[in-house]
């Protein structure tokens, strides 16, 4: 199925790149502006606790990925309904971010352009890289994320003149509740999604370190999304909330001399390159997932229909981005919280009681 | 078996579906240089019906500007040329004015250069929110494009001639830039001016620019500042009381303070050097006490008499009148904003940020609490140097 | 679509069924039908050569040698074979054993090489590669005389791989030149040449060089597996070779390496590598093959590492420039003005004013034309060549401008890609497609376009192996010790292992760090003997 | 537009059919297929206008009856 290995910390990066790929752009405001960033550490938290759940299982089950511990837990009737709504929410998640970013392309840059023209360049690339495997999917992520980060952590230099620190005041503007429910959605997204890596674990070299692998990998992301949102919230103060996509005016303030002006293209290159890379571990997690649900040998001839599928999806994901923020604010908790948090935990319980799996020896 | 190499290798396939997204994809957006305008200023009145706006674009002409006297081209008679194309438009919003400049215009108004927006008076007195809205939802023009006001026309404003620069709008962003040499002018950018509309009760100030004329030639001269209460313009403060706002937002970064000697009739210029504003606030008394705490630090620049000032006690004299001096600006700057009940300073945003609670409880009636808002005023002034000679070019011993 | 698959499939069942021409060919006692096989294989072409004589040794025996015109040295013909065959036989008083064969490699041939061969096919290679056969009557084998003529081009600096201090050598176009120039430079005599013969018709002679115990026995297998399943009838030039080996063939990247100087074949084979030499071409191809290895030139090593440091990543400034700048341009011409300060904006406008073509047209055509003149450049006699550069680059250049058919910055991006272009000249094929597919992505999608195809090109460099190694590497994956002469370039006693993703085998070139220490004569010169020591002893303690 | 919808399809097919074939995978042939297929019928009804439904309204309609949406 899949012959290349990853180390664990390559594995750090892709979740590091898959978390914050879709923040960096679309920050988790959630309606909670000066204190987003306590939200994003409750979330963070949350997303901690969603990955103790699956790695958990994943170490249970060796060599597994999450498609074969469910048919191996339930049967394979059950087994493979869960899986399919498992990978209906991976392959949803993949077009949601190609959704957005195109969103992103078509209003601030590209405002005469089809949107098909993004989504079919995008995934033929996005295929192509797929279908070289996990281990090409985790290299090419290195240098990308390296960028992202150097950029983002660059930029807070290049903000210092423009950053205010009066505009996080008042510290805690917020109640409980608001904190509980911002926190929420935060969990489920972005954090939460790490339940994509539960396909992609069992190709870890070290196996015993996977946890701490996405676990470091979520910190990672929170600590970058946290820059990303102290330059945006520093930088804008409340007028920051108008807008579709913060970060992107933030940096079309920077202005340093006569040339470092106009630093737009920043966010939209991170926002790029890292969703590129979260829309190709979507794919490959279907991908995969389906081959395995299918009991094929290769998942490799799947990738180009499921790419077209997924890119379909993206374009009947909503009319216009009211519709997605909507869903992002309102629903996307519930919709998410089954597959990030029930599903697994309901199948470590099973697993759990039925004292699976059979060890040697055991009948 | 089925490899990776196998399909790869089909790598003309590949090289098709690139050449297929290549020509679904249509270079929609594709703008060549040539076929834009460069939009440098924008100016924005009231039509004749008074109810459409007439906006006037400044458009770069850039061979013009970079021609200079005709001295490249080699011809073409281009040396009559204004280096730049004032454009009017009327509509009923300004993206409709936009859109209708296309009528006159053989190219493309392009917004992203743009550097000044002029407001009429009687566009701000309606509201300027329209107008800002576009500004700010668009995705090409900038959020650091400077705001202005203008009792004149603001087309008029516009085909002005710099007489330094080539591109007239540049020449009033440059204008504004130079405000620390006064600290007598606020420049504001858009995106400033839309943050503080987002907090609910500071009131905007925005720059005047007016039509001069010197010798019979026009000018442009920035002077006093234009109060908005929300987006609506309320009224005008002025200088004096613009570098009083100044000391109270700390935005004070040069400028001269000329004091009265009360003895001897002379004058003494100070040169601000850096100043910096501390506001603390006693939120549990009614009525509300503000402590604005001042620090200066400034140079003895010039002076008008003979005798020497430069010793302990005549500088020490010389920084309490600066004090008595910042202390009249601030004066002057807090009863015009109290006449307009206009939250210039952002006193209440101080309050929201640092005493929440107690915000909670005045928000509702600022404007009141605003008028009846006690401020102490303590200028703290430092003067650390004294300029290049120690002593007035006179004999020593008379 | 299907049918052209399937045409491509057959031919290759075809190519496999090539027979290969190796019958019995064993030698007869009679001479006369001996030279007779040696006729019907070689023909009666004129430079071929049968010398008859008689040996005279107690009894007459009919002799003779072939050799084949023009390859073989005459004066080793002359000394080594004639005269003593001819001339000195008659004097042996010696007893002539059974073996007559024996007895003359053993008494009176004094040349350098001598081997016994009995089947025709390894005599007509030997005489072809420029060594004389001996035939004798009533003898089934024949004597393969090493006459080879050594005279060759002088070793020169070659043209391509151009340092300003460093050794001036290059390796020419014989392998015994080759591999003893490699040899001077290393004297570990574990340094192996594995020599094998590929190329049905042309026979070329090719030699696996390596280090024993530095390099990887894995890929040094993997290399020879691979010369070995060539099966081609003509093998001119390296190059030849290296697209038969080459990991991803369709690849504009090369997965080989090459190099026409001995030092840096010297200095590869001491990380790891495995070098291939074939004759008849100065150029070594060396594997694996890392991208970063066209950013290394042997200047690096030669001058000081501040330097070094700072050229190189000049080296990677240029390179970036050559492949990015024409995109950016476009893209920041024709999508993104907003992005140029507006000053800038003004004058490009100005320079832009009336000229007739999309700036993408504009580009490409510019950078094509330049490529056109180029390759004029080089292929010309080299004086003309020159004045077809300055034709090209002055005079269009000037004129296409001033008759406002291009803008003036569309030529100075131009001439600017061109110059960056030559500071990293081994990447230049791939620098040339990349920069005008970049130049055309960005003139279809503007920033995207170059994004997307930046993002494409790095999945497929990603993708790439080098004979097992990751063609990126070290950047990709990462592997931060082995930037130390990646990112920067250590001190050479810094440098104290190999790279890990090459030389793992015996990673360790010397002891961490270890420069030598100025002698502590100097050391101590100027210092009280008493501090001295007392420092020692500080430092003993820390030890402990 | 329909014409560029089968060029794109003819184009996939042709790299992967082939490989498909010759390796004799017949599950992964039959998926294949089966996604393929579903792919091409969604793009030809995309490219022929037809108005398909949202799939973030049908979400939001769905949770919003489920009684399953913050506030």
């Amino acid at each position: 199925m899949e012959e290349g290995k990853i180390s664990s910390f390559q594995l750090t990066r892709l979740v590091m790149s898959f978390m914050m790929a879709t923040g960096l752009i679309f920050p988790p405001l959630r309606g909670v502006w000066q204190d987003s960033w306590l939200t994003l550490l409750f979330g963070l938290a949350g997303g901690i606790v969603f990955a103790l759940i699956y790695t958990t299982l994943c170490l249970r089950f060796p060599g597994q990925t999450l498609i074969e511990i469910y048919e191996t837990v339930f049967g394979p009737i059950i087994g493979k309904l869960f899986s399919v709504a498992f990978l209906w929410y991976i392959f949803y998640l993949g077009a949601q971010a190609s959704a957005i970013f195109i969103t992103l392309l078509t209003t601030t840059v590209f405002t005469m352009t089809p949107r098909y023209v993004f989504s079919i360049t995008w995934i033929i690339v996005s295929v192509y890289l797929c279908k070289k495997g996990i281990e090409v999917i985790a290299r090419v992520n290195e240098p990308l994320l390296l960028v992202t980060v150097f950029l983002i952590v660059g930029t807070l230099f290049l903000v210092l003149n423009l950053f205010d620190p009066e505009n996080f005041l008042p510290l805690w503007n917020i109640s409980l509740s608001e904190l509980l429910w911002a926190g929420f959605g935060t969990i489920t997204f972005p954090f939460g999604l790490n339940i994509v890596f539960g396909l992609i674990l069992p190709f870890l070299q070290q196996r015993e370190q996977g946890r701490s692998a996405v676990i470091k990998g979520l910190g990672g992301a929170a600590l970058v999304l946290l820059i990303s949102l102290l330059i945006t919230v520093g930088v804008l103060g409340e007028v920051g909330e108008i807008f579709l996509f913060p970060t992107y005016q933030a940096f079309r303030m920077i202005q340093i001399g006569q040339v470092l002006t106009r630093l737009e293209l920043i966010p939209t290159l991170n926002f790029l390159t890292m969703g590129f890379i979260k829309g190709t571990i979507a794919l490959y997690a279907v991908s995969l997932g389906t081959a395995q649900l299918c009991k094929l040998l290769t998942y490799r001839p799947l990738v180009f229909p499921l790419g077209i599928l997924m890119l379909i999806a993206a374009h009947q994901s909503h009319p216009n981005i009211g519709v997605s923020l909507e869903m992002i604010e309102r629903v996307q908790p519930f919709y998410a919280l089954p597959f990030q948090l029930l599903l697994p935990l309901l199948t470590l319980l099973v697993a759990v009681f039925r004292r699976l799996p059979v060890k040697e020896g055991q009948t | 078996m089925y490899e990776e190499s196998m399909v790869m290798k089909k790598s003309w396939i590949w090289l098709c579906l690139f050449l297929l997204s290549g020509f679904t994809s249509g270079c929609w957006d594709r703008k060549e240089l040539e076929t834009l305008a460069i939009v440098s200023g924008i100016g924005i009145d009231l039509a004749q019906d008074g109810e459409n706006y007439q906006v006037t674009f400044q458009i770069i002409r850039p061979d013009a500007v970079l021609g200079g006297d005709g001295s490249a081209g080699g011809g073409g008679g281009g040396s009559a040329q204004k280096p730049f194309w004032a454009l009017k438009a009327e509509g009923e919003t300004i993206f409709a004015a936009i859109r209708k400049a296309t009528f006159e215009s053989s190219r493309r108004l392009f917004l992203s250069h743009n550097e000044v927006v002029i407001i009429n008076e009687e566009v701000a007195q309606k509201g300027i929110l329209p107008v800002i809205d576009f500004l700010i939802r668009d995705a090409e023009p900038r959020l650091s494009q400077w705001l202005l006001v203008t009792p004149d026309q603001a087309g008029e404003v516009l085909q002005i001639e710099n007489k330094l620069e080539k591109i007239p709008a540049a020449g009033i962003a440059l204008q504004m830039q130079n405000y620390f040499a006064t600290s007598k002018v606020r420049a504001v950018s858009l995106h400033e001016f839309a943050a503080q509309l987002l907090e609910k009760t500071t009131a905007n100030t925005v720059p005047v620019i007016t039509i001069i004329e010197t010798d019979g030639e026009k000018g442009l001269r920035l002077e006093r500042t234009a109060v908005f209460k929300e987006d609506k313009l309320a009224g005008y403060l002025d200088q004096k009381a613009t570098r009083g706002l100044l000391w109270v937002l700390g935005e004070v970064r040069g400028g001269i303070i000329v004091l009265d000697l009360p003895e001897t009739g002379g004058k003494v210029g100070i040169e601000i050097s850096g100043a910096t504003a501390k506001i603390s606030a006693a939120v549990k008394e009614r009525p509300l006490k503000l402590l604005v705490e001042i620090n200066l630090e400034a140079i003895l620049g010039e002076k008008t008499i003979k005798q020497n000032l430069v010793s302990p006690e005549k500088i020490s004299f010389q920084e309490k009148l600066t004090e008595e001096a910042i202390n009249s600006e601030v004066e002057a700057a807090l009863i015009q904003a109290r006449q307009l009940g206009a939250d210039i300073f952002g006193f209440g945003a101080y309050l929201h940020r640092h005493h929440p609670k107690e915000w909670k409880g005045l928000q509702h009636e600022w404007e009141r609490h605003f008028r009846q808002l006690e401020v102490a005023i303590k200028a703290k002034a430092t003067i650390l140097e004294v300029g290049l000679i120690k002593r007035p070019a006179v004999p020593f011993r008379e | 679509m299907i049918r052209f698959l399937l045409r491509k499939l057959r031919l290759a069942r075809h190519y496999k069924e090539i027979p290969t021409p190796l019958a019995d060919d064993s030698l007869q006692k009679n001479i006369e039908k001996n030279i007779a096989l040696f006729r019907a294989e070689l023909g009666e072409s004129p430079d071929i050569v049968i010398r008859r004589f008689t040996l005279k040794l107690k009894k007459e025996i009919k002799a003779a040698i072939i050799f084949v015109e023009g390859l073989m040295d005459q004066q080793v013909v002359y000394d080594c074979i004639l005269r003593p065959l001819m001339l000195e036989a008659k004097k042996e008083t010696r007893p002539v054993g059974p073996d007559l064969l024996g007895f003359i490699q053993e008494n009176l041939i004094p040349a350098a090489g001598l081997e016994q061969e009995n089947r025709l096919s390894p005599l007509v290679a030997a005489l072809l590669g420029g060594d004389t056969v001996l035939l004798l009557e009533g003898q089934a084998a024949a004597l393969i005389i090493n006459t080879k003529n050594r005279e060759n081009r002088a070793s020169e600096e070659p043209d391509t791989e151009v340092t300003i201090l460093g050794p001036r050598d290059g390796f020419t176009e014989d392998l015994r030149t080759n591999t003893a120039l490699l040899r001077r430079k290393i004297g570990d005599p574990r340094l192996v040449f594995e020599q094998m013969m590929i190329g049905r018709r042309t026979r070329t002679i090719v030699a696996i060089a390596y280090v024993q115990g530095i390099a990887n026995e894995k890929v040094v297998e993997e290399v020879r597996a691979r010369l070995k399943r060539i099966n081609t009838d003509m093998i001119l030039d390296a190059n030849y070779l290296r697209e038969f080996i080459a990991d991803a063939p369709f690849s504009p990247f090369p997965t080989v390496g090459f190099t026409e100087r001995p030092d840096v074949a010297a200095a590869r084979l001491l990380e790891g590598r495995v070098a291939v030499f074939t004759d008849t071409t100065p150029v070594v191809n060396t594997m694996p093959a890392l991208f970063i290895e066209a950013f290394q030139n042997p200047d690096d090593y030669n001058t000081h590492f501040l330097y070094a440091t700072f050229i190189r990543w000049l080296r990677y400034l240029a390179f970036l420039i050559s492949f990015l700048l024409p995109a950016l341009f476009v893209a920041l011409t024709t999508y993104h003005q907003e992005l140029i300060p507006t000053p800038l904006l003004i004058s490009m406008a100005a320079a832009v004013e009336g000229t007739p073509f999309p700036m993408v047209i504009e580009v490409v055509a510019m950078g094509a034309i330049f490529e056109i003149i180029r390759e004029a450049g080089v292929r010309l006699a080299r004086p003309i060549g020159q004045t077809i550069s300055i034709v090209g680059a002055l005079v269009i250049g000037e004129a296409v401008v001033s008759a406002g058919l291009v803008a003036a910055p569309t030529v100075i991006v131009v001439a600017l890609t061109a110059i960056t272009s030559f500071v990293v000249p081994t990447q230049q094929e791939i620098g040339i497609i990349l920069r005008l597919s970049l130049a055309v992505l960005a003139g279809i999608l503007g920033a995207y376009g170059i994004i997307l195809g930046l993002l494409f090109t790095l999945s497929h460099l990603a993708s790439l192996r080098s004979f097992g190694v990751p063609y990126l590497s070290p950047v990709i994956p990462l592997n931060i010790g082995d930037l130390k002469d990646v990112a920067v370039r250590v001190p050479l006693w810094a440098m104290w292992t190999r790279p890990r993703v090459i030389g793992w085998h015996e990673p360790r070139r010397q002891n961490f760090g270890e420069s030598a220490p100025p002698s502590s004569a100097v050391e101590g010169a100027d210092l009280p003997a008493s501090r001295k020591s007392k420092g020692n002893k500080e430092r003993e303690n820390l030890k402990k | 537009m329909i014409f560029l919808v089968l060029l794109g399809f003819a184009c996939i097919v042709a790299i992967e059919l082939p490989v498909l074939i010759k390796a004799q995978y017949r599950r992964e042939l039959v998926v294949f297929t089966i996604l393929t297929g579903a792919a091409f019928i969604l793009s030809i009804l995309l490219a022929l206008g037809v108005k398909l439904p949202y799939i973030e309204l049908v979400l939001i309609e769905t949770f919003t009856k489920l009684g399953l949406t913050i506030k």
